[in-house]
């Protein structure tokens, strides 16, 4: 075999398959384990994009014909999926992945098969792989608008609670950053193990240093019962409110209403969002899926990235990745939460940032917006107080 | 001091249950070729004497097999100083042929390589000991398929090939029929010559067919000694122990 | 006499040899031939877990020690691979990847010595070793054992898995450590040298299950099972039980250690959800299921079990679950000698339902008793 | 008064009683004899439902209960002392007999412990520390605290000092002598067992080698008969 | 000093938690000798009993008390069926019992993921348990304050029943010598169901306090099981009592070292302290001593 300094094109052959009138995607979401609660719903969303490309009359004239895998929530079955969705099934592209622990998990995979990945959750940003089209906001197209918002509405101090991952404690390093160049106090930063689910100690150490307001970048379960033992001890929306990151319309039914009412989170897509695609993007969802579901962020991001695939392909004429890419920069799509626009630089994509209040309907409503969509800046480069961090 | 025979001394030994005395300052010595039989009423502290002996209970006083003391070693310590003993109960190795339960009996100075090898040959104690017990014939079989009384054998057996200088078998005939009782006997007197061996009876025809030398345990302590005739004798014996009758007349 | 027992342990031997020429045959000509590079690639993981299992065979049975912590020594082996990995595609004195990213941007000073091919080489095999060596040989020397035992190890499980998730800057956290490019020098996304891996995977796990077989029919294989079975009757043998559980304890370790070790080049990852509770029980499925006390019985059932898994997780994504379920309750359950069991001699029963037992002897000795 | 026909029974595949049959005289005593492995155990734990028989049947009073669960035959008179000095490890020797006193409102324990003045010393004390013959003197008292018709009893003297014995034997004489009490015994003393017995079987193997009347003219007969 | 008496509660509602959820396996485990790992999907199916009860009645305080009894039967019922199709016939191999069970709890996991939707779903807590209590040294939750209330008095009934009526013999006869119990007379297959209802029940009401803390999700059950079977373990097999002093034990020093540390650091850190302690008492806090094995 080759040694690694050996001459030698070591890419594998893309053995993508374009010759019938059907063309293969793959899907990798978990549909079982840990976060098969938030990633169930955006499988539902990819497949109802796939029903209506095909409904349409496909991508270049031939069908999708989509193959799904379960990524059971761990990151070496994502890798393990991925392998064999680019290997054995040749599909011209993925789609999924949630966890930045899985889409790091996939990372080497698709770049080693020279396949493509969309993956649809915003995300810790400081990452930019020519084989993944981040569809999912970037810091600087969430977190911090969100810290903008905060600081406009007078907060001096701010305590960090998060889960133990890469990306709640790469959300800090960056908040700290901020907060120290915008004279915020940083009260105390907390971590709890993923799936933690006694807070009463966190919420203990947050009402003793009484912050203005709390930074949440808590995942999954633990934000029941957060938001639970936050109400419990007496804390609320109107003295020290919770800015989430995490927490989108899927979630808020299971946390409860009651115990949200009030606190903020900051997203690119709510349910609420007046725009006529996301009228008729809700409106086909409800009618796949039943009245009862909501749609959120993640499965907007999801449902728009197979679009966006679609316009590169029709772009570029051809599945092939390299032709792909090269067809990436400047597409642009009417999507649900507004127009998005692929940066080919870094293959983020350009969107609208949102601060929205949870209501006492469940739903959260838009309480700010940047009017505008903003350019994708995974490295933080255009921002003077990341210095640090955008050498990475 | 030099010896000639190897001999069992306990002195002044107590153990002691959250403040009850089970065996309340039990003093006496064991000589080598010497079967010594140990009787006394249920409850009277026999099996907790060996367990104290076999560093299976914690005792004071002081034990001495030889040169070392017995008192604080561990059970394998003690077990590999050439003290063995069986259970009330029979328990060999069920899953494993009579073969192997020997092999491993026969096996406690191995080195690890020695333990790492399959076993090429059967090692001359253990085929000695197969023909002693009488289980040549059962070599392969699974021990768990004996019966109870070839199990109680196959336990001898392996003291035997532990190498054992002394014995502490603790009721060996219990549940036995009467000519196996007979050769239980005969055999325990066939391998005590050069040994010292204790036994824990309450068959009274067994003890007075082989016992060389009684002691009678009495609420943890030594009521009496000596030979079968005296003891069986001994009013107070006769009144904590034996009752009025103390003869099934079976063994003769 | 000794001539006898030697031929006939020649002519019981057949089977097994027969067995492993089998097993050697499929691995290392068969599947090569027949699979794609990507499902031979997923065998080899496959053959790592085997590789586990065969460990797991010797400590839970033949030594009778439930073991739901193997995800820890599996964890051990593959992280001293990967994290000398990570440095060496760094280059000499450089900084992985994700240090640089969520890190001070310094390697630690116990990374460093995994810079050496050597030192990773034997790490693989003796960080596990040594760290079973002083927990096997504190808890068995206190004789803590049967549920004490198991449920103790889960908790190791849960608690390495943990450890690892929060020290994200020099572990990863729960991204775990990814992205190789080489091997000692070997490109990994050659096929050939992938296909490599295979072989070296598939022929350790023969090396393996020799190992297992010179330890099943030495006496101390006899002693562990006597162990086992009777722990405290072989203290009165003069050996220390301990002793004798520790050391397979360790082996178990070391085995999953280097299927560890094995599992990251070939799958390209290591994460502490390869490493906890949920995976350290996987661990046993394949166990049961092909035998646990037999010698082939766990790394088979081990590389039936992550296939049925694969496939059925494929045809059925959300339905594996079930089946997983189902095949735990029903081999368990009903099939206690796993599928070996189907075929092969019935392991004598043992006698100690309740009347049999003791009396003197408590359920935690009954409950060490029935493994 | 129970009668054990043609029974059939073993472990698993193996059957260890290859067609015994046993009848226990009302408010007598029947003695099994035999080797240590011959079956004997087997064949009570069939007698009392703790082993199911392949074939053949049990009857007590004409009714069979082959079918029927141990706990249902005790509450119908069986009572069975098991080899081997079982008890309640955990539970103290008081809770032992309680724990049956429960099950049984008529029981009464003082009545009991008369017979085995021995056990009120340590009746605070747990079963699993007790002595072997305290273990044992208590499994006899817990089977006659359940107020017994017919008492099965295996190798009740097993590990008991000789004057306790004597008094076991006497009490089992006097209570099938009065009438109110019939005994399946198990014993190893052929001296004592065909003393008490009305009649004895041999069993040799798991079959009824020989039987006959028992009383001590028939001790010779008996030990030909264990000899083969 | 409002930090310190904050915390003591905290570590002392830890506790109540990880004790009602172990108070079961006390029963099923300690007792009876199975290592049901089922145990955290009983917990779960009594979260989920809580949340169909509140759909069916609507006030949240009469579900909530409604759910306490209805949460046991539910729990309680789902341990017989357990009991009756496999344990039954696994009481000589208990450590098989924790595979067999672990394959039921993938389960029912499934199967709520089916029933219930992979949300997590709410129930809402009644306005009497939101928020604060007063206790004058510190400011409580009431909603932990009613878990330590209803965990001490679970402990208490099971206690008394198993000290004082004829049952808690009945089911240490059992365990200890099925064959035998059954000679005396005891109904041990009744008594089997009996014991596996009651623990299993108490990881019903388990599941119905839990909702006032954290999430009702197809995984509830499982964030719990390694500590509720740490507890017993480190309690000492077969003792409520130990299981008590293991709870609250490991609760305050939980909360303790999160405190100091951080939340993943304590729960290793408590999974040391267990290691270390069972050096010292490798058979926990209060050992069943008998005599020599063998
Ligand atoms: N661990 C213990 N804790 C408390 N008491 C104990 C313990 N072990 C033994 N005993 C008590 O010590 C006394 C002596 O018991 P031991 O077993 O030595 O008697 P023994 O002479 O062997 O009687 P037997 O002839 O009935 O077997 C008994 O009263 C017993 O109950
Ligand atoms: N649980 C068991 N499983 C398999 N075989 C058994 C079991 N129990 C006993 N046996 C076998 O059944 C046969 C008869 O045993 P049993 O205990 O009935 O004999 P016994 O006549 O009572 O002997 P003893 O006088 O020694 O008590 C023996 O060969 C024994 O090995
Ligand atoms: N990228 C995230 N939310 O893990
Ligand atoms: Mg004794
Ligand atoms: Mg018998």
């Amino acid at each position: 075999g080759n040694r690694v300094d050996d001459a030698g094109d070591t890419a594998a052959e893309s053995c993508v398959d374009t010759s019938g009138d059907s063309v293969k995607i793959g899907f990798v979401n978990s549909l079982s384990g840990t976060m098969a609660i938030s990633e169930k719903t955006v499988h539902d969303s990819l497949q109802l994009a796939a029903q209506q490309i095909n409904d349409d009359g496909g991508v270049l004239g031939k069908k999708l014909e989509v193959v799904s895998e379960d990524g059971a929530s761990e990151p070496t079955v994502f890798a393990e999926k991925a392998g064999k969705l680019t290997g054995d099934d040749c599909v011209a592209a993925l789609f999924g992945g949630w966890t930045s622990s899985s889409r790091k998990a996939m990372l080497p995979v698709v770049e080693g098969a020279g396949s493509l990945l969309f993956y649809p959750v915003q995300y810790e940003g400081l990452e930019s792989s020519p084989n993944i089209f981040y569809t999912g906001a970037t810091t600087n197209q969430q977190i911090v608008p969100a810290l903008d918002y905060l600081a406009e509405q007078g907060a001096k101090s701010l305590f960090l609670v998060g889960s133990d991952y890469v990306f709640p404690r790469t959300a800090n390093k960056i908040i700290k950053q901020y907060a120290e160049a915008h004279d915020i106090e940083i009260k105390g930063e907390e971590y709890a193990p993923l799936g933690h689910t006694d807070f009463s100690t966190i919420t203990n150490k947050v009402r003793q240093a009484g912050a203005d307001a709390v930074f949440s970048t808590l995942n999954g379960d633990s934000n029941v019962a957060f938001f639970k033992e936050y109400r419990n001890a007496g804390l609320s929306a109107d003295d020290m409110p919770v800015m989430s990151v995490s927490i989108a319309e899927e979630e808020v039914e299971g946390i409860g209403k009651a115990n949200l009412e009030g606190q903020l989170t900051a997203w690119n897509y709510y349910q609420t969002v007046d725009t006529p695609e996301n009228e008729k993007f809700v409106e086909a969802f409800r009618a796949e899926y039943g009245d009862q579901r909501v749609t959120s962020d993640p499965m907007e991001a999801a449902y728009t990235s197979l679009f966006l695939w679609k316009e590169m392909v029709e772009k570029a004429e051809s599945f092939a990745t390299d032709d792909v890419r090269r067809a990436a920069d400047g597409v642009t799509v009417d999507a649900p939460e507004g127009t998005v626009t692929v940066d080919g630089d870094n293959q983020h994509i350009a969107k609208t940032s949102r601060v929205g209040e949870i209501g006492s309907d469940g739903l959260i409503h838009t309480v700010w917006d940047s009017g505008e969509p903003i350019e994708p800046d995974p490295y933080l480069k255009g921002y003077d107080w990341a210095g640090e961090l955008a050498d990475g | 001091m030099s010896m000639t025979a190897d001999y069992l001394e306990l002195s002044d030994v107590r153990v002691e249950f959250d403040g009850f005395r089970a065996v309340d300052g039990v003093s006496m010595t064991v000589l080598q070729g010497d079967l010594r039989f140990l009787i006394g009423p249920n409850g009277a502290g026999k099996t907790t004497l060996v367990d104290a002996i076999t560093g299976l209970a914690k005792a004071t006083g002081s034990i001495r097999f030889g040169r070392s003391d017995l008192l604080g070693r561990p059970v394998h310590r003690i077990a590999r100083l050439g003290i063995g003993r069986t259970f009330q109960t029979a328990s060999v190795f069920e899953e494993l042929s009579v073969l192997q339960n020997l092999d491993i009996a026969a096996g406690a100075h191995r080195g690890p390589l020695t333990l790492l090898r399959a076993r090429t040959a059967v090692p001359a104690t253990v085929e000695e000991a197969l023909e002693t017990v009488g289980l040549a014939a059962h070599r392969e079989r699974k021990a768990g398929e004996l019966s109870h009384g070839q199990k109680q054998w196959l336990e001898i057996g392996m003291l035997l090939v532990q190498n054992a200088r002394v014995l502490a078998l603790d009721e060996p005939v219990a549940g036995m029929s009467a000519d196996e009782r007979q050769a239980t006997g005969e055999l325990l007197h066939a391998v005590g010559a050069d040994r010292t061996v204790i036994v824990v009876e309450h068959d009274m025809d067994f003890m007075r067919a082989f016992a060389d030398s009684v002691t009678v345990l009495h609420a943890g302590r030594v009521l009496a000694e000596g030979g079968v005739t005296d003891v069986q004798a001994d009013p107070r014996v006769q009144e904590v122990y034996l009752g009025t009758s103390g003869s099934r007349g079976e063994v003769a | 006499m000794t001539g006898k027992a030697v031929g006939g342990n020649v002519r019981r031997s057949l089977p097994t040899i027969a067995g492993f020429a089998g097993i050697a045959v499929a691995l290392l000509v068969v599947a090569p031939s027949l699979l794609s590079a990507f499902r031979l690639s997923l065998l080899g993981q496959f053959v790592c877990f085997a590789i586990v299992a065969v460990g797991i065979g010797l400590a839970w049975g033949r030594g009778g020690m439930l073991t739901l912590g193997q995800g820890v020594y599996f964890g051990l082996g593959a992280y001293v691979m990967a994290m000398h990995m990570k440095l060496d595609d760094a280059g000499p004195g450089g900084v992985p990847d994700f240090m640089q990213l969520y890190g001070s941007g310094e390697v630690p000073w116990w990374w460093e010595p995994f810079r050496s091919p050597l030192v990773t080489l034997v790490a693989v095999v003796a960080v596990p070793g040594i760290v079973a060596f002083a927990l096997g040989w504190a808890i068995f020397r206190r004789r803590v054992r049967g549920a004490y035992f198991a449920i103790l190890s889960q908790a190791l499980a849960a608690a390495f898995a943990i450890l690892l998730i929060g020290q994200q800057t020099t572990t990863g956290g729960t991204n775990g450590l990814n992205g190789f490019r080489s091997f000692f020098g070997y490109d990994l996304f050659d096929p050939v040298n992938k296909r490599m891996l295979f072989f070296l995977a598939s022929a350790t796990l023969l090396v393996m299950l020799l190992a297992a077989w010179q330890l099943h029919r030495s006496r101390y294989g006899e002693l562990l099972v006597a162990v086992r079975d009777q722990e405290e009757r072989v203290r009165f043998l003069g050996y220390d039980p301990a002793m004798v559980k520790t050391v397979a304890y360790v082996l178990a370790a070391v085995m999953a250690g280097i299927g560890g070790a094995l599992f990251v080049p070939i799958a390209g990852i290591i994460s502490p959800e390869d490493v906890g509770v949920v995976p350290s029980i996987g661990f046993l499925i394949g166990v049961a299921i092909g035998g646990r006390s037999t010698l082939f019985g766990p790394a088979l059932g081990a590389l039936a079990v992550a296939w049925a898994q694969t496939s059925l997780s494929e045809s059925f994504p959300s339905m594996w679950t079930y089946f997983q379920g189902a095949l735990f309750v029903f081999v368990i359950a009903f099939l206690p000698g796993g599928l070996a069991a189907l075929s092969g001699r019935r392991p004598l029963r043992r006698r100690r339902h309740g009347g049999d037992a003791d009396p003197t002897d408590a359920a935690p000795a009954r409950e060490e008793a029935s493994v | 008064m129970l009668e054990l026909v043609d029974v059939h029974v073993g472990y698993g595949r193996a059957t260890v009683v290859h067609g015994a049959s046993v009848s226990v005289p009302d408010g007598g005593v029947a003695a099994v004899l035999g080797h240590n492995g011959a079956g004997k155990t087997t064949l009570l734990r069939a007698a009392v439902g703790l082993l199911t028989p392949t074939s053949g049947r049990i009857l007590l009073d004409g009714v069979d209960i082959t079918r029927l669960r141990t706990n249902k035959r005790v509450h119908r008179g069986l009572a069975y002392v098991p080899q081997g000095q079982q008890g309640f490890p955990q539970l103290t020797a008081a809770e032992n007999l309680q724990v049956v006193a429960d099950a049984h409102p008529a029981a009464r324990i003082d009545d009991v412990l008369d017979l085995f003045p021995a056990l009120r010393q340590v009746l605070a004390r747990k079963a699993g520390l007790l002595s072997g013959g305290q273990r044992q003197q208590l499994a006899i008292a817990r089977a006659l605290l359940t107020g017994p018709r017919v008492l099965i009893l295996d190798e009740p003297t097993e590990g008991i000092q000789p004057s306790v014995v004597a008094e076991i034997e006497q009490t089992i004489t006097s209570l099938t002598e009065a009438g109110s009490l019939s005994v399946l015994l198990v014993e190893q003393h052929v001296g004592f067992a065909l003393a008490a017995a009305q009649r004895y079987y041999v069993l040799a193997s798991g079959r009824v080698t020989s039987t006959g009347e028992g009383g001590t003219e028939a001790h010779d007969t008996v030990r030909a008969a264990m000899a083969i | 000093m409002d930090a310190f008496s904050s915390q003591l509660f905290a570590g002392l509602s830890l506790g109540s938690v990880l004790l009602l959820a172990a108070l079961g396996l006390a029963l099923t485990f300690g007792q009876m000798g199975v290592i049901n790992m089922a145990h955290g999907e009983f917990i779960m199916a009594g979260a989920y009993t809580a949340y169909v009860v509140q759909g069916v009645v609507g006030n949240a305080g009469v579900s909530l008390v409604l759910s306490i009894p209805i949460g046991f039967v539910v729990g309680g019922a789902l341990g017989v069926a357990l009991e009756a199709t496999l344990l039954r016939r696994m009481y000589h191999r208990p450590l098989d019992t924790l595979l067999v069970t672990w394959g039921v709890a993938l389960i029912l996991q499934q199967l709520a993921r089916d029933i219930f939707g992979a949300p997590n779903v709410d129930v809402r807590a009644p306005a009497w348990l939101s928020g604060n209590v007063d206790l004058g040294f510190a400011q409580v939750s009431a909603a932990r304050l009613f878990i330590l209330v209803l965990s001490v008095a679970a402990v208490a009934g099971l206690g008394a029943l198993l000290k004082a009526s004829s049952l808690g013999r009945r089911i240490r006869a059992t365990v200890q010598n099925r064959d035998l119990a059954e000679t005396v007379g005891v109904s041990t297959r009744s008594t089997d169901r009996l014991t596996f209802f009651i623990g299993s029940g108490l990881a019903g009401v388990a599941g119905v306090a839990l909702t006032l803390l954290g999430s009702t999700g197809p995984t509830l059950g499982t964030n719990y099981i390694v500590d509720a079977f740490l507890v017993v373990v480190a309690g000492g097999i077969g003792q409520i009592k130990g299981c008590v002093i293991a709870a609250f034990g490991l609760g305050l020093i939980q909360a303790t070292f999160e405190y100091s540390t951080t939340a993943s650091l304590a729960k290793v850190g408590v999974l040391v302290v267990v290691v270390v302690f069972l050096q010292v008492r490798p058979q926990g806090i209060f050992s069943v001593r008998t005599r020599s094995l063998v």
